[in-house]
């Protein structure tokens, strides 16, 4: 096995290491400057039409949603994402119309809560195109490789599947036991838009809780948007720097959003909302459904602000903290 | 009018599964059946069980059932709140003992398919794909599969897609693949019975049914051929210990129904 | 280049993925088990004769030197030690005899503070063998191999060099780009041995500061012994389990020790002993001044304890503690 | 009785060296000379210039002059306090502009021995290696050398041992190697001048003399020929404010000397 076994996956995301460090070493300030923006002008910016688009978080957790909202209310279209468990997020912006082709680890479902009708019909129609496929793990480290300059990341997953056969992997041997290994080529996303927990105005970020794919993700990503539920001094960044997960020099644009993963989780600050979840799911089951919600929560309001009033505001948000809190409902809720 | 029974399905799968993980390893879970399962065995025999989630919980005091893997109730006063990169790489590294799965087809090698029925390139339902099944079902030691539907459309000859491997071809397909040596699945649940893998032949092979299940019916509700050995047990029923456990894990009836 | 390159360099550490699998699973538990112990306990129990040792911290940074000392008084013999910046506890190793082999990224210097005259004298007499070359870079991607369970690791270093050539180091063709690359082996060493702020008795711990290479080398080594200042509660750890740089599962012995990194610096508590730095950097210039060094400082005393008593007990720590903090010294300092 | 001099020797390369940082770039710097000469940029025309420390310290506000590159100081009121794999592996992905090295030995493209002088096998002086000089001369966009001790026996023509890349046998031959596209030595500071390469040779270039230096005495300090251009520049004198700074900055003396 001299030459390496080729799969059929298309290869998308990979840069020459050479090339990608010329586009960083122009493209990328290393300078503290201040990068507070708004949720329009990041998107308008940083998400042309035709980008390659990858989510912070997880699933349901610690999604940017205000960002994800901002993306259909700006009708982009012709994304490419990266659906590393991709699902609220992918299928608002499938619905959107602004996703048309995806690589999956994880798509088209929303875990326990079951499948997205909205997400399915797209691709079973061949509205939206799966580019190949991979694991979590796979996309894990696909953005390894990316954060470390390197071509490719050795990894002993997806091996002899069907996942494999379409990801865009190749196997050679290992010159060292002889045995076969995949090699999972890097995976630049050109954007990559986050929600963290604190960050300050040049954008170095605290995120609570797990951090799943982020830390690789962040640096694999050639630019990279920050919601966050609060901008805190530098002063706090500089008091604790072993608690920064994101270094400012990544970070092209910070945008304070309070609540800016609703109706997702924010890990130790508010619960799924899932009642506005479901609301979806079962909008979302009618292409007239679909675009419905989308005139209502998205295109009906002229931004995260007024979405968050129309979901129910301050009260919703408190009740959401304190199921996170593991709190019985307020009196008052109770009472209503 | 009738009595309401003692237990149902879901309890009583969730008891054999419990069963099946030792005390003193770890075991990656999902959210729904598997951390109920993992849950009862650390209060029951293994109260030194190891619960990992894919994306980073380690060791967590679950206060209540989580909805995603990635839900804050996974790291709840745990060990750590890590990444993927850490517990993949545990798990690749040879640190995970036992991993959960679910699935929408399997072959008589427990390969599994989570990805499309029909084509790959013309799908006639788009599955949500491999997620972190495959990363499970490559790198820990022993997978564990619950299928809730076992059938001859779920039991089949030859997978629309193979996702998340199994024992591939048969015996040595799995080593001669790359995949880590001596890992591989190790049970199969299904609403009718328990299944391991013939040593020989890594085949599917049934090992327990559950009361009330006769060996035909869980030949019926196969597309291919399982192996019968000549001593099949049935699993055993819940015990009232195990319902009150489980009913405390899970007082909303979430996962156990109401 | 179909056929890797190969280099020269003796490779040690490197275990086969499914080998070293097999070997934690049969060995290391994954209970949570109180593993509270004494040094010298820890040391006779998973520091035998002929180990491959590395050690946590960097350079004079966060260095177990309770451990160190003790591996001395135990007269220790033929380890070889993974010289990623070793730097004060190399030297006094191989001034006590115990170290006979050595693969180097940075060793037989103190920084700024000059060359090992104890080191290069065992080097350069040929007591002390140097087995390979290798960058510090170079470990700490060895080590993530071995965090990973991958045999190698992918790098841009080392390339072209007589460091590549003297180091285990294997150069292929990326089948990406087509340009060649380093992978370096895996290097799984059997003991790291650790000084950390604070864990649980089960060896759940928190490191303040940069983490340097110690997150990938505690997941590499197959034992790990933790010393540490302090140990806290379970229910600490709990508290922000995102603070956990080394999980429990990891950790084989846990000894509460503090000031156990004396004389080199433990980040935001105490700094450098300078004075005993140099000290030994005197004493260690002749064999003879070396072995009295050992007399007083190790054989002389019984354990960790006494030897903090002897290098100024709690007054020095509370100095060291002082110009950590960039604080003058006290009052009653200034006046003796 | 003589004045004592406007400035030392130090001081003159820490000048040197700080202008060649350019504001809004990042850097590599090791403790001693290489922190001051940052500190004296980010204080003059660089305040955006990013330090970042190998083991793991990303833009402090350095409060004392570090004595290890792992020392606390070097994350001091930092933005990041992070690791090695941090930093190393932003520097090979392209974010690391410049590296400051030095060395024992150096040739005529630029490559470094800090490892054995005499043979590898049986070392007349054992050096200490590369600790992290390989990686900073393999991945950083630009490394600058600072070498006080130019001399035939530092200048050679050939190395006992190459720890680290120059330019290697030539033109194209880090990129024929593997390493990283366009990356590099960029100047190297000694007691005499700074140099830097023919873009068509990749050969070692003079470019300035320091005050009262000849042309003469900088090819006697060499084994090999340095090429010398038409035009060669003088190092400008540091100014009383550029002084003034770095005494602020190492008020003991500690690298400049008392």
């Amino acid at each position: 096995m001299k030459d390496p076994i080729e799969n059929l996956g298309e290869l998308i995301g990979w840069h020459d290491p050479d090339e990608n460090r010329r586009w960083i070493r122009e493209n990328k300030t290393r300078a503290m400057v201040d990068k507070r923006t708004t949720a329009a002008e990041a998107i308008r910016r940083f998400v042309p039409d035709g980008s390659l688009l990858a989510m912070g978080g997880f699933g349901h957790i610690r999604i940017p949603m205000a960002l994800v909202y901002e993306i259909i209310r700006q009708r982009k279209r012709n994304l490419t994402m990266f659906g590393k468990t991709a699902v609220h997020d992918i299928d608002l912006l499938i619905g959107g119309g602004c996703v048309s082709r995806v690589e999956v680890a994880y798509a088209f479902g929303h875990e326990l809560r079951g499948l997205s009708p909205c997400g399915r019909r797209a691709v079973e129609s061949g509205q939206v195109q799966v580019t190949g496929e991979i694991s979590n793990a796979g996309y894990q480290w696909r953005f390894l490789a990316a954060a470390m300059g390197v071509p490719f990341m050795p990894v002993r997953t997806m091996l002899g599947t069907d996942t494999l056969k379409h990801s865009s992997a190749k196997v050679i041997e290992d010159p060292w036991s002889g045995k076969p290994i995949a090699l999972l080529p890097a995976c630049y996303p050109d954007v990559a838009l986050f929600h963290v927990h604190r960050c300050d105005m040049y954008g170095n970020a605290q995120i609570d809780g797990i951090t799943v794919e982020d830390f690789e993700l962040a640096r694999a990503a050639r630019r990279l948007v920050l919601t966050t539920e609060e901008i805190i001094p530098h002063e706090e960044i500089q008091r604790q720097p072993w608690r920064t997960v994101i270094p400012f020099y990544l970070v092209d644009a910070v945008i304070e959003v309070p609540f800016g993963a609703h109706p997702t989780e924010m890990p130790t600050v508010y619960y799924f909302d899932e009642e506005h979840i479901a609301h979806w799911l079962e909008a979302s089951k009618t292409p007239e459904g679909t675009q419905k919600y989308f005139e209502e929560y998205v295109f009906g309001v002229p931004d995260f602000d007024a979405y968050l009033e129309k979901i129910g505001g301050k009260r919703r948000m408190e009740e959401l903290k304190r199921i996170m809190a593991l709190q019985p409902p307020s009196t008052e809720e109770a009472a209503l | 009018m009738t009595d309401k029974p003692r237990y149902n399905l879901t309890e009583l799968l969730a008891c054999v599964a419990a069963g099946l993980l030792e005390n003193g390893r770890s075991a990656f879970v999902g959210t729904g059946f598997p951390i109920l399962a993992a849950m009862l065995a650390q209060r029951t025999h293994a109260p030194g069980l190891l619960i990992i989630f894919e994306a980073g919980g380690i060791g967590p005091q679950v206060p209540a059932l989580p909805i995603s893997v990635g839900d804050s109730r996974t790291y709840y006063k745990a060990s750590a709140a890590s990444s993927m990169h850490e517990v993949m790489s545990a798990s690749q590294a040879g640190y995970v003992d036992y991993g959960f799965l679910g699935g929408a087809a399997m072959d008589c090698y427990g390969n599994v398919n989570t990805t499309v029925i029909g084509e790959w390139e013309h799908p006639k339902v788009r599955l949500p794909g491999s997620g972190g099944a495959n990363d499970v079902g490559s790198l820990t030691w022993r997978t564990i599969y619950v299928m809730r539907k076992q059938s001859p459309q779920t039991f089949v000859k030859k997978l629309d897609f193979l996702t998340t491997p199994g024992y591939l071809t048969g015996p040595g397909a799995r080593e001669a693949a790359g995949l880590p040596a001596g890992s591989g699945p190790y049970r199969v649940i299904t609403q009718l019975g328990v299944y391991g893998f013939d040593e020989a032949t890594k085949r599917l092979m049934l090992l327990a049914v559950h009361p009330g299940v006769s060996v035909d019916e869980v030949q019926a509700a196969s597309e291919f051929e399982i192996l019968i050995p000549e001593r099949v047990a049935v699993s055993p029923e819940p015990t009232d210990e195990q319902l009150r456990i489980l009913r405390e894990i899970d007082p909303q009836g979430l996962v156990i129904g109401k």
